[in-house]
């Protein structure tokens, strides 16, 4: 989406305007990751930006298909506790003895019904996003521990493969499978949003819904839509969480819708809805990501210090962020 | 000039919302190759027969044909794939997406299922082009004044391919240029074959363009009459179901005279007051009983301007004076203090609230000066509420409706209530009769000319330049986002003067940015 | 009657009772038990009453089309400081100890609560992410006031908030019902509702009017920590410590819920405070139906889910406008056609 | 003063000789946790081990990550206290690559691999709840009819509250008198306890038996319990695990009955251990941290001198 003349000035000074929440995300987060190589030495170790994508690949296909809910103006609070359903399931199949492929397309279709069937009821009963997705969320929580109250280990040789094989340089640099898959994710949604119709109803939608209806586009089915790829986000999520951990816990990804808002609201998406980027989702991913990384690497704070510096790095970022944007504006 | 066989036809329409019949057996038809306009006062059931048509609400009795079936569509999705294109009343567009987007989303061209950035952004500008706009298409459309996104929703509707367009007071905030434009494209559309249905209240609009009218009156069909069987007094009699003595009243009433006001300290005077990128500095008094009109044509600047003097933006050049005593406007609040009241243009983004009562509604700039402490006694409340309900006759009478559920004109009247209540030392009406049926129009006209006769101040906006001319004492005139003149309202002004003066008006484009 | 806001509601509160009273027919009943009420039903008004203060709270701040999620965290940090005071104290059973410590942990509330309210209408952040902030940083902040410990503390007047009695009933009843019917005197009696609703419904247009909008979302925010504070007390008088982990844990997303089902929109305008404490009523009852059903903590979630599920379709208009027409076989009655869309249908 | 030399060579270790130890622990989610912490702190100290502390928050991703960053850190020691027994080799398999040994505390992992740690140190929570469960079946040897037992649960799926469960009701299982009649999640906190505890009376008219997975919840059903007008330790048998300070109080104030220890003082020994693994020499797979149980008159004689 980039304009063809760059003469007039009005128009050179707009197209950026409406990236500039995405790029002062992204100088902060260099700002934040310069701070950390200059206070810790083997923070500029490659394998330290490496790990933050191998380490967060799950929560960042999550953020993706919450990013399609929240540019509707919806909210989606069953993500953690499909990701968690996903993997359980997974895991307890491959222990029943089934095949790594029926696994996958099993677990893979969990999460996309249960969209489904928040969607249609979000949209055919007009209930609000918030409690059907809160229902949801109880629902996949309450499945994990009926299927299993303790933890269930995955050692099907497909999962060990894709869990350990590792792609990288000679000097032993390397990501995982799962950060691919990622990455793949991130740019296919990128383009759904950017080149599809449906990408596109998605904004018009968030924009303002009773116009959206009124000039024709089909709010109905677009709506059902985001909440299934969410949920089909999240089953591949959980896919990747069980790569990441060989196993399927009852309590896994407790609290991580949270994470998962706060990571696409951070990249500059708005909860109202209508505006956003998938991009701008990467960054927020990544800035929860290098926060944690400078805490662990600290290593000096107590638990809740720890808390106390995680919610002031948040604060000054989005400070920094919000202030920054405001100039431009 | 028409088919014989209409290519809508509705029969026997009924709809009720609780407690609220809003159409009452009503029969409609459009033919091929005609413009039809649909008239009635506020709430007389116009837009809802349009919304009935295409689906955003369900019928309780009746049937539609269109063409050779008889069709009941599900939203306007079906409706608007089966050839019926909509322009629905008040500006119904995604604000935070470009022009060009809005015009196309739903039927972008494609490639692979792949919308072609390029094409869009082409075929946008030539369309609006059509319209005589030229604007970046890839602007978000909410940077755009409310005219300009009603063009964009004209420009989305007539580019459909359709068997039947509707357009549901398009031109409620344009001025003569756009109207003039529009209604162009509307005749040849017309000779292409296309139905045309036309909802304005603007008399001379309908005999400018229509073949056919037909009435409604409280949700009841009145009549169908070939436009040169109708004359326009007989039309608003059909319309209101009285003669309108109101009317020709005030058509007789003689020019505004300029009273010997000059003389005293005017109430608020700006001088070089500006804002960069909105509006070129400039100076104006306004004084108590006297009413300053604000003349220009679409996105020249009148409600920028409008919005400086209620401190909604605030201003970063120019003193501002009120009763003499220099102070800044910075906020509504402030100006609302020094007893400053302003109707917006875009009563859906800033006017109404649309999940609180009229009554609410009504009372809530009273109630904001006087704090949240002192709430408004209930008594006090029914009172002023009951008085405005009936002087601005909106309908239906209760105060107690959710004010979303009322006709667009009558949300008018409430935000004009709203501003009324207060009783303002200035009061800025920004567009304040759009949408507003013709026989409350002059009410609305006598009542802003009885309360400046009773001192207060006005600062009136309107399109409908005539109108301006009727009320003001001084007429100030903008272009291109400057003020570039001021002139008294005596015998030698007319509506042709303001548009040559608008025309050759001194351009000193450069210096306003 | 059925058209009735409330009817729903407090229909689907009936029902759970009724479903509880068949499978334990004691389930309603109500002894005295040294001078005092004792049953289930009494339990659960004491237990909401937290709830129900927090919903207050968040009523008001949904109802500007916010959201407060440090809620749990300023329950947490108050009942730490109060516990804290208290527990340094010579003699905890002292007023003036327990009320110099109500008033320290309610102020550091109130600042708390403006820093929401600063974050949200001065710098402009995004509500859930403004109050994300003190949510996580928060919990940090009342363990550090606890050190990570639980304080335990022995004051009669403290433990009074949580577990006292007042004309035979827990007096954390009394203090919930009080402050529902201030906060609704607050805003019902003076123009404060009307002016937080509008707010909430158009934040343009109430600025234009003439509105503070800033400083009533300010406002807002404040009056929720201010509850919130209040919550925490009773949490921690509830079990005589203070643990600033645990205490007040997920209370928002209950708050959250409350307000919900109450009938407020999360999109902000209109609020129903008794919608709201009627909401805290049912998923306390919820809470307690699974104790009393002995549901096993392994299905809790899914019962959970499944009653949640229920109590949103019963009360959506659009589903039971669609169950009617199933039953009736035909389409539906001309006077309860189904409106598409709720909002903003302007003519 | 956190930066640990980086000369090139992988073994790393500061260049003061220093060990340098990376401990993530599950979060501060209970008093026991905080003196858990605690005391590994001081066992660092004390020891000269440089510690680098990372608290998880509960959450098993930030565990991996912190490994992980262990790892590029080359720290010499890494020592954890898994959230969940399951989904640790990838991570394991790579400090191992590394050549950083490592230990785990307080919980173990499920590896089938056990070469990917060096041992484990800590508590058998099969063994609390036996424990418990076989001091029960002594009591209640002449009881005669039912004796009802209520039983409040840890966090539903957490290891702790399945370990307890099961080793209470396997030893219980040895006398079919004793039988749990109810048996709810508490959530391991006094509110949680007290909330369940209040619908257990309601629902029960005969319990005789309240067994609490830790001593929180067991002090939040106390308080259910006396306003049911009950009196707990004699109307009700009370028995809890844990031992914190608290609850040594309730048991010597003959409020509880019995409690089986479960020590978080974990550090000195930790510490030992490192020290050993770094030196390259063998160590045991498996360290039980040296517990006991109270009755009410132990506890007595136990309470002045407890430190947490
Ligand atoms: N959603 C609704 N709920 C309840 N009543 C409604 C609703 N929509 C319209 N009405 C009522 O139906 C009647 C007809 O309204 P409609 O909008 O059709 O009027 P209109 O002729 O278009 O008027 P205007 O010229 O002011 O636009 C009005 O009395 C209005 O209050
Ligand atoms: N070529 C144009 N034609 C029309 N409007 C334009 C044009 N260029 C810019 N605008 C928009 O017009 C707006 C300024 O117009 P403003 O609303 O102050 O004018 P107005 O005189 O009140 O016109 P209107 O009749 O549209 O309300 C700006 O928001 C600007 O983006
Ligand atoms: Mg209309
Ligand atoms: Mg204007």
């Amino acid at each position: 989406m980039t304009t063809t003349s760059l003469t007039t000035g009005p128009r050179w000074a707009r197209l950026p305007r409406r990236h500039v929440p995405v790029l002062v995300t992204l100088a902060l987060l260099l700002v934040m990751y310069g701070i950390g190589v200059s206070q810790y030495r083997a923070f500029s170790n490659i394998q330290v930006i490496f790990n933050v994508f191998i380490d967060n690949g799950f929560l960042l296909v999550v953020a993706v298909g919450m990013t399609f809910v929240i540019l509707t103006g919806g909210i989606d609070l069953s993500v953690g506790s499909v990701v968690a359903m996903t993997a359980m399931v997974s895991a307890w199949l491959l222990e029943s003895g089934l095949p790594a492929l029926p696994v996958l397309i099993i677990a893979l279709l969990i999460g996309p019904t249960l969209g489904f069937l928040m969607g249609c009821a979000i949209h055919f009963f007009d209930i609000q996003p918030f409690i059907v997705t809160l229902a949801g969320m109880f629902f996949a929580r309450g499945m994990c521990t009926f299927i299993s109250d303790s933890s269930i280990r995955i050692t099907d040789g497909f999962w060990t493969t894709m869990a350990q094989y590792r792609i990288g340089d000679p000097r032993g640099n390397f990501v995982s499978v799962s950060v691919l898959i990622a990455f793949a994710v991130v740019l296919i949604a990128a383009y759904v949003l950017a080149y599809t119709r449906l990408g596109r109803n998605v904004y018009a939608i968030g924009g303002n819904p009773q116009s959206a209806l009124l000039m024709g586009l089909p709010v109905g089915r677009t709506r059902i839509a985001v909440y299934t790829i969410s949920g089909l986000c999240s089953a591949i999520g959980g896919i990747l969480l069980s790569f990441y951990t060989l196993s399927g816990a009852p309590l896994i990804a407790v609290g991580m819708e949270l994470d998962v808002i706060a990571a696409v609201v951070i990249g500059g998406t708005v909860l109202t809805g209508g505006s956003g980027y998938v991009f701008g989702t990467v960054l927020g991913v990544l800035v929860l990501g290098v926060i944690q990384t400078l805490i662990t690497f600290d290593g000096s704070l107590n638990s809740w210090w720890t808390k106390i510096v995680i919610g002031g790095l948040l604060f000054a970022f989005i400070l920094f962020q919000r202030l920054i944007g405001i100039r431009y504006k | 000039m028409t088919d014989s066989r209409p290519v809508l036809t509705m029969t026997g329409i009924s709809k009720s919302f609780p407690g609220v019949r809003a159409l009452h057996n009503v029969d409609f038809r459009l033919f091929p190759g005609e413009v039809h306009a649909l008239m009635g006062e506020n709430g007389a059931g116009k837009s809802t027969l349009i919304k009935v048509l295409t689906g955003v609400y369900g019928i309780d009795e009746g049937t539609i044909t269109l063409g050779d079936e008889q069709v009941a569509f599900s939203g306007p999705m079906q409706a608007s794939a089966a050839g019926v294109s909509t322009v629905y009343q008040e500006v119904n567009l995604c604000p935070n997406l470009s022009v060009a987007e809005n015009i196309f989303i739903g039927r972008e061209p494609r490639l692979f299922g792949a919308v072609r950035w390029g094409e869009v952004r082409r075929r946008a500008r030539k369309l609006l082009t059509r319209l005589d706009l030229d604007i970046d298409v890839t602007a978000p459309v909410a940077s755009y004044s409310l005219a300009v996104q009603q063009m964009v929703a004209i420009a989305r509707a007539i580019d459909v391919q359709a068997r039947v367009l509707i357009l549901d007071e398009p031109t409620s905030s344009l001025d003569a240029g756009e109207v003039a434009q529009l209604f162009r494209v509307m005749r040849q559309l017309r000779d292409e074959g296309i139905a045309i249905l036309f909802v304005t209240h603007f008399l001379d609009q309908v005999y400018g363009i229509a073949d056919r009218i037909t009435v409604l009156r409280n949700g009841t069909l009145v009549g169908e009459y070939p436009i040169a069987e109708l004359p326009q007094l007989a039309l608003v009699e059909k319309m209101i179901g009285k003669e309108l003595d109101v009317l020709e009243r005030l058509e007789e009433q003689p020019r505004r005279e300029l009273a010997a006001l000059e003389g005293g300290t005017p109430f608020v005077a700006v001088s070089e007051l500006g804002r960069k990128g909105a509006i070129a500095p400039f100076s104006l008094t306004i004084h108590a009983g006297e009413v300053v009109g604000l003349a220009g044509l679409l996105g020249s600047g009148r409600t920028e301007a409008a919005r400086l003097f209620f401190g909604a933006d605030r201003a970063d050049r120019g003193e501002v004076a009120v009763n003499g005593k220099p102070t800044s406007l910075r906020n509504p609040v402030q100006a609302i203090e020094y007893g400053i009241g302003f109707c917006s243009e875009n009563r859906r983004a800033e006017g109404i609230i649309p999940d609180l009562s009229v009554r609410e509604n009504m009372i809530l700039a009273m109630q904001a000066a006087r704090g949240w402490l002192r709430p408004i006694p209930r008594r006090r409340q029914d009172e002023l509420v009951e008085q405005y309900i009936k002087a601005l006759s909106i309908r239906p009478a209760n105060p107690d409706v959710p004010v979303r559920n009322l006709s667009g004109g009558n949300q008018q009247k409430v935000l004009l209530a709203r501003w009324l209540i207060t009783e303002p030392r200035l009061l800025i009406l920004d567009e304040p009769t759009r949408g507003i049926d013709i026989g409350a129009k002059a009410e609305i006209q006598k009542l802003v000319v009885q309360l400046s006769d009773g001192g207060m101040a006005v600062l009136f906006i309107s399109a409908e330049l005539e109108e301006v001319l009727r009320l003001s004492h001084k007429v100030a005139v903008m272009r291109d986002r400057e003020m570039v003149a001021q002139l008294d309202n005596d015998d030698t002004v007319d509506a042709e003067r303001v548009m040559q003066t608008i025309a050759s008006g001194s351009t000193r484009k450069e210096a306003s940015q | 009657m059925a058209s009735h806001r409330l009817f729903w509601p407090v229909a689907v509160l009936v029902v759970m009772l009724a479903v509880n009273t068949i499978y334990r027919p004691g389930f309603l009943a109500v002894e005295v038990n040294n001078g005092h009420l004792y049953g289930t039903p009494i339990d659960i008004l004491r237990l909401s009453a937290p709830l129900i203060l927090v919903g207050l709270g968040m009523t008001l701040v949904i109802s500007t089309g916010g959201i407060d999620l440090s809620v749990g965290s300023i329950c947490a940090i108050s009942g730490a400081i109060a516990c804290l005071h208290i527990s340094q104290a010579p003699d905890q059973n002292s007023l003036v100890t327990v009320f110099t410590a109500l008033a320290m942990a309610l102020g550091a509330a109130l600042v708390l609560g403006a820093w929401n309210g600063v974050l949200v209408s001065v710098i402009g952040i995004q509500p859930i992410i403004a109050t994300l902030i003190l949510m996580v940083a928060g919990r940090g902040l009342a363990q550090l006031v606890t050190e990570g410990q639980i304080i335990t503390i022995n004051s009669g007047p403290y433990r009074a908030i949580g577990l006292g009695h007042l004309l035979t009933l827990p007096l954390a009843i009394f203090i919930a019902l009080g402050a529902a019917l201030l906060v609704a005197a607050l805003t019902r009696r003076t123009a404060l509702g009307m002016i937080i609703e509008s707010v909430g419904g158009n934040r343009e247009a109430s600025r234009l009017a003439g509105i503070r909008s800033a400083r009533m979302v300010f406002l807002v925010y404040v009056v929720s920590a201010a509850c919130a504070a209040v919550a925490g007390f009773m949490m921690t008088a509830n079990v005589s410590s203070a643990d600033g982990n645990n205490a007040g844990l997920w209370v928002e997303l209950d708050a959250i819920l409350a307000v919900v089902i109450g009938g407020t929109s999360l999109a902000g305008g209109r609020f129903y405070l008794s919608g709201t404490i009627l909401g805290a009523l049912i998923i306390q009852t919820l809470t307690t139906t699974v104790y009393a059903m002995n549901i096993s903590p392994q299905t809790a979630l899914l019962f959970k889910a499944v009653v949640v599920i229920a109590v949103c379709l019963i009360q959506a208009p659009e589903f039971r406008a669609k169950l009617g027409r199933r039953r009736r076989g035909g389409p539906a009655s001309p006077t309860s056609t189904p409106q598409p869309q709720k909002e903003e249908v302007t003519a | 003063a956190c930066g640990n030399s980086d000369t090139g060579t992988d073994e790393g270790g500061s260049g003061d000789g220093k060990i340098v130890m990376g401990f993530s622990q599950v979060g501060a989610e209970s008093g026991w946790r905080t003196a858990n912490t605690n005391s590994i702190k001081e066992a660092a100290a004390e020891a000269g081990i440089e510690l680098k502390f990372d608290d998880a928050q509960q959450k098993q991703e930030n565990q991996i990550k912190a490994i992980r960053n262990y790892i590029q850190q080359k720290v010499d020691v890494i020592a954890f206290s898994p959230v969940v027994e399951s989904g640790w080799d990838t991570v394991l398999k790579e400090a191992k690559d590394a050549g950083i040994p490592v230990i785990l505390t307080d919980r173990a992992v499920d590896s089938a691999d056990k070469s990917l740690y060096k041992t484990f140190l800590g508590s058998d929570f099969v063994k609390e709840g036996r424990l418990s469960g076989e001091w029960l079946v002594e009591q209640m040897k002449s009881a005669t009819g039912d004796v009802n037992i209520v039983e409040l649960q840890g966090t539903t799926g957490s290891a702790p509250a399945n370990d307890r469960k099961k080793g209470f009701g396997e030893a219980i299982a040895a006398d079919p008198k004793l039988k749990v009649i109810a048996s709810q999640s508490g959530d391991f906190t006094r509110a949680g306890g007290k909330q369940v505890m209040e619908q257990f009376l309601k629902a029960h008219p005969k319990i005789d038996v309240l067994f609490a997975h830790n001593d929180d919840m067991g002090l939040g059903a106390l308080e259910a319990i006396t306003a049911a007008g009950k009196e707990p330790g004699k109307d009700i048998i009370i028995i809890t695990i844990d031992a914190v300070k608290d609850g040594m109080q309730a048991l010597a104030d003959g409020k509880f009955n019995f409690i089986a220890e479960c020590s978080p003082l974990l550090g000195p020994q930790l510490m030992e251990l490192a020290k050993k693994v770094h030196a390259g020499e063998e160590v045991p797979p498996r360290i039980e941290t040296e517990e006991t149980t109270f009755t009410q008159e132990q506890a007595k004689e136990a309470l002045p001198n407890r430190k947490y």
